[in-house]
């Protein structure tokens, strides 16, 4: 990172992010059901999104999430070693355990959190774009959220204090079709997010969220406009999630079998390895060897966790406050 | 209660849903609102997919429809606002606010319309609103889902606040806020939701006051204060003081706004000496409230200060060893008891 | 009221509600003036916006209102001399001077109740259309609100549930160009009200807010559609207040004398007066017999007001509830 | 304090309006927003036209430019959390919250962000930000323009909430918040705001510890407990009481959180008797936390039960006779020590 050109490296990169956050996701699952965890958000099915956006990002700008972040935060480059103590509740984790699945942040990375309450990062996110607007830096801030976040007022607040005030900020909605049993289709009255951005003046994309290319591009253009001052840019990514809304429950109560399927044959990285092997990118070998070693490192990142204390019963009290009284 | 062949058990969550459905039958006005209640959208094929986000509202789209039975958008003002409104029309809606976290995105709602319309107006209109939420940690779940947060609203004229502790009275507190003229909000403890508890509860429809607390002990020698889950924590706790021979009285507040002081102070004044044993947070809080409470009005009786067993003045951990020592436990509880008692 | 049809009748009875909302006003300001009461927000110059959409109201419909919504109340019906009680905070006031200036309601006449925080009606509004939806009646409800409070992000939530229910509610967005002492331009981005309607698959119109006849024919088809269970409509009615936000402020310490004198050029009264007048609806005697009453009126409903007694000190605690323990 | 040459006295206004432009000044990273907090939006001839709707920013603009003071729409939950996220990430900004029922339209990003990142991200982000927010009633605003409200505040463990009762702790006390890496919130009394008061207000920046209250008077007899404006009431109180020859403590609280407990306490060990004054909303209140506080922790010290003199439990009226009733008086106060003192 950053990729500014769509190449071999860029699409290697874009290629292992997925594959990592895909293993990692498969991990936590893995440790979700052995009852170290619950109600984890599986971010599988959206790994393209981030990781297309992120692309374009350096550390310095930043990224701020949701309740499903896991792949945000791993397509931002943080440690999946700390991320995923964090997600068992251990001392070494992003956050101590003091945050766990739903609040995992590194501000040395530019992850400025995870949030657990639907939409609450929007504004927050707006912030990080102003702070780079009154700093005269060219950082640019980007916030994911959901369909259903979509109705949440600060949405509507946000992108219109962006658009007079042209932060660098990128809206990005990763519409997953679904906010727990809801379809999109129910509760977004006029059937698109990005149309929504007309009334602000601002720009509106909607973007194949399966395919990491045409993610890339929008994101190119979002982050050179925001790096350039030229205000905020709201995108729609159209994406799925394979799973459950929160593990637990079954898809199948609220969304046919046949759409799954359709979905599921669009994977983002079936889609993308095709694209490296025909474009002579890489070869099958060389993205063999990126699985094995994404397997490798999420394996031992679940090692790293488990093998990692709790927290001191002290930690409760701490971090409160940065000083009290 | 000695279980016999009419006791009837039920889980929390089916008191609740019982409580709904019956009034759903009883009332045309009684609608329900939120986020998955029904689930599925308006996909024929998919009706109560989900049935609320902890099945509280199980089955009630197939009976009523879903006319009455709304799932919303992730909107809480806007559909919160809206419970109000139709209130305020004619009316009886109950809105569900998945958790109490939540009130933050439409506490204008609560507190600047349903509490003060009423007063505003000069009495001329009535917000039979209900919302039902939510609390308490204790399930992995951090800062921003495990709140309990009734001190608050409990802080605002307006509003009426009650708290379930068992299926009893959690059929029979949700069908009184349904039917109350005022604003109600009901607070359901997460950890309560699935169990069973040995309490009878009648099939027909009833009512537990609102302003009415429960007294699950008769006892001489101190006082312990529950509210919800707590209570369960004051009852185990009772046990052990039992064993140790006091005689303990538990004390059931059931209802935060208003509240029963008259038992509070009774109890008191019998026992003279109180524990008072809260999952919230400790600051102006509803436990400082009965302290306060207890040490202006029956300081002549009192033997020793009352004394608090709360949540520490700190966030929610989501780390589940450090989870366990921020909620009230049983042997904090006894403890805090025996530090009063000796 | 209502009036279906724009006739001689009609237009009278508007010529009459707006003027009396004229003379209450000024009304009102002397008894501020006069230490009566405090920070009273004048409608004077927006008369046309509630008076022309209220035409097609009648009791059984609702309206709801904002922290300026005197003129609302007169356009929905309300009693005068109630209402200029309540400014005093006088029993005989329609909250019984519990609510005051910001907070008049008459549940009787379909006044749900003027409201101090800028958009928090507009999700109660959309309720009160619920319960129209819910019962199967053809009532209406409308909710008035400011440039500003396009702002708030419960406008965005209430248009879209409102719109993917189909609720019979009207949202009328007055834009006098001003919140406060911030000029409409720097506050909305995109530049308009109505075109945000779009992002939700609803109608936005924009109207002269100083023609009532203009405003008549937009409020007739939106009340239709309502009524017809067609759904929500978006009205941004271009209007202008003529006084200072809150009565002690200068308002030319934020706008120009031009823009003023070019607003109040376009009076709405003049300009209706006008049209009645070219078109022989009323002749000029007609119209200043009802200059008179209103005046009457207005002095009649002060003397009233002044007249009534202040509440009894008890009236402190109660109507905080219905019934409590 | 005897008014001497040097003694330099300037309005609540003035002083909260010289601490903001003292740090803008000395620190680049502070910057101010809200409505109308300049006015004018970007319009050259009209800079400046409001200065915020309680002119504490007058001027600002002038100094520091549109970047720095920056009016925004009404759209609360945006530019607070705005303030949030410019806050974790390298600003401190102030934002003005107009009036603390408005709260109601942003509690989500104030509680559910400002207060629990620092702990849920494991003390690895900082959130100094600050708000300042008009409270009280007495200036015929009716209920949802007139309340106190920093009780619920007070609740939330990770928010520092300070209450200045004159201009030289309002100058001090924001400096302080600004400083502070904490989110902190000034509650502003309105009907302090344009008032000048004996204290003398030096010209250079200082600041007012956040968590230390201040002894107004010293005295034998009783503890009079005041917050902001109440603060005042008992300074009235006292003098009253003193000419009837009772030696009175007056401790003016400043910090609700953290709260100078050592103070507090001490006090009433040495008077052994206390009211405390305070204008919020009786229920789960500040003056319940501090009774409790004072029962539980000074128990055997007590002559007489701790009292407290409150808002009643009831919305703000607008009418004027009845908003007399509802704001705690002089006289209530007296009342009140004279019912403990005897
Ligand atoms: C304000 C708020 N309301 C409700 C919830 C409960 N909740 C958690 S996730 C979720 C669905 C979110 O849907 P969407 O925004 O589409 O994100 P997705 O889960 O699809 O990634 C809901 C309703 C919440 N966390 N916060
Ligand atoms: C939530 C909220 N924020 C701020 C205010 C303070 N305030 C009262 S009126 C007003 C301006 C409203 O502007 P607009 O909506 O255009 O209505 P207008 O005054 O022009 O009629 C403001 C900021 C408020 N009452 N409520
Ligand atoms: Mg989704
Ligand atoms: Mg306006």
């Amino acid at each position: 990172m950053p990729y500014p050109e769509l190449n071999g490296e860029s699409l290697v990169w874009m290629y292992e992010t997925m594959v990592t956050i895909r293993r990692f996701e498969e991990q936590s699952r893995r440790e979700a059901d052995a009852g170290k965890l619950r109600g984890m958000h599986s971010s599988i099915g959206q790994e393209a999104v981030p990781t297309g956006i992120c692309a374009h990002l350096n550390e310095k700008d930043y990224v701020l999430g949701t309740h499903r972040s896991h792949h945000h935060c791993i397509a931002k480059g943080l440690d999946i070693n700390e991320m995923m103590a964090e997600l068992l509740g251990k001392s070494t984790g992003t956050g101590k355990g003091k945050g766990g699945t739903m609040h995992i942040a590194d501000i040395n990375k530019g992850m400025l959190g995870a949030n657990g309450v639907v939409g609450s990062n929007i504004p927050v996110a707006t912030g990080v774009a102003l702070t780079a607007k009154v700093k005269g830096t060219d950082q640019v801030s980007v916030v994911f959220f959901g369909d259903g976040a979509s109705s949440q007022g600060v949405l509507h607040e946000s992108m219109n204090l962006a658009g007079i005030w042209k932060l660098p900020i990128i809206f990005v909605c990763e519409n997953n079709r679904y906010a727990e049993a809801t379809p999109f289709e129910y509760s977004v009255a006029g059937g698109s997010v990005a149309n929504r951005a007309d009334g602000y003046g601002i720009p509106g994309v909607t973007v194949d969220g399966q395919s990491v290319l045409d993610i890339y591009e929008v994101g190119k253009e979002a982050v050179q406009r925001a790096r350039l001052g030229e205000g905020p840019t709201l995108i729609e990514a159209q994406t799925y999630r394979y799973q459950g809304h929160f593990g637990a429950d079954d898809p199948l109560g609220y969304r046919s079998k046949e759409e799954q399927d359709y979905y599921m044959a669009r994977d983002c990285i079936v889609m993308l390895k095709q694209h490296i092997l025909d474009g002579g990118h890489a070869d099958e070998t060389q993205l063999d060897d990126i699985d094995t070693q994404c397997l490798e490192a999420v394996s031992a990142a679940a090692e790293f966790a488990n093998d990692s204390p709790f927290p001191d019963p002290e930690e409760l009290n701490t971090d409160v406050y940065v000083a009290y009284r | 209660m000695t279980q016999t062949q009419s006791t009837r058990q039920i889980s929390f969550i089916q008191a609740i849903n019982e409580a709904l459905r019956q009034e759903m039958t009883r009332d045309p006005d009684v609608i329900v609102m939120g986020e998955d209640i029904a689930g599925g959208g308006e996909r024929e094929d998919f009706q109560d997919a989900w049935g609320g986000p902890m099945r509280l509202t199980k089955g009630l789209v197939n009976d009523f429809g879903r006319t009455r039975v709304r799932d919303t958008p992730i909107s809480e003002a806007g559909f919160v606002g809206a419970g109000v409104g139709a209130a305020a029309s004619g009316l009886r809606p109950v809105v569900d606010l998945m958790y109490v976290s939540f009130y933050g995105v439409c506490a204008d709602q609560i507190t600047n319309n349903a509490a003060k319309m009423h007063y505003m107006f000069g009495g001329k209109v009535k917000v039979p609103l209900t919302i039902m939420t939510g609390i308490g940690a204790g399930t992995n779940s951090a800062a921003q889902h495990s709140e309990t947060l009734y001190s608050i609203f409990t802080h605002f004229p307006g509003l009426k606040c009650v708290v379930p502790s068992n299926p009893y009275n959690a059929k029979g507190l949700m069908t009184a806020a349904i039917r109350d003229d005022d604003p109600v909000i009901v607070f359901n403890n997460r950890q309560l939701m699935g169990l069973r508890f040995e309490d009878h509860v009648p099939e027909d429809s009833y009512i537990v006051d609102i302003g009415k607390s429960d007294f699950k002990t008769q006892g001489e020698d101190i006082t312990l204060l529950g509210i919800g889950y707590t209570t369960r924590v004051c009852m185990e706790a009772a046990s052990i003081l039992e064993e140790q021979g006091y005689s303990v009285e538990v004390l059931d507040l059931l209802s935060l706004s208003p509240m029963d002081e008259d038992a509070i102070l009774s109890s008191v004044q019998k026992t003279r000496k109180i524990v008072i044993v809260d999952e919230d947070y400790p600051r102006c809080s509803i436990a400082s409230d009965i302290s306060a409470l207890v040490a202006e009005e029956a300081f002549d009786y009192l033997d020793a200060p009352p004394k608090r067993v709360t949540a520490p003045h700190t966030q929610v951990p989501y780390s589940r060893p450090l989870e366990a020592l921020f909620v009230p436990t049983k042997e904090k509880v006894v403890a805090a008891a025996l530090e009063v008692l000796e």
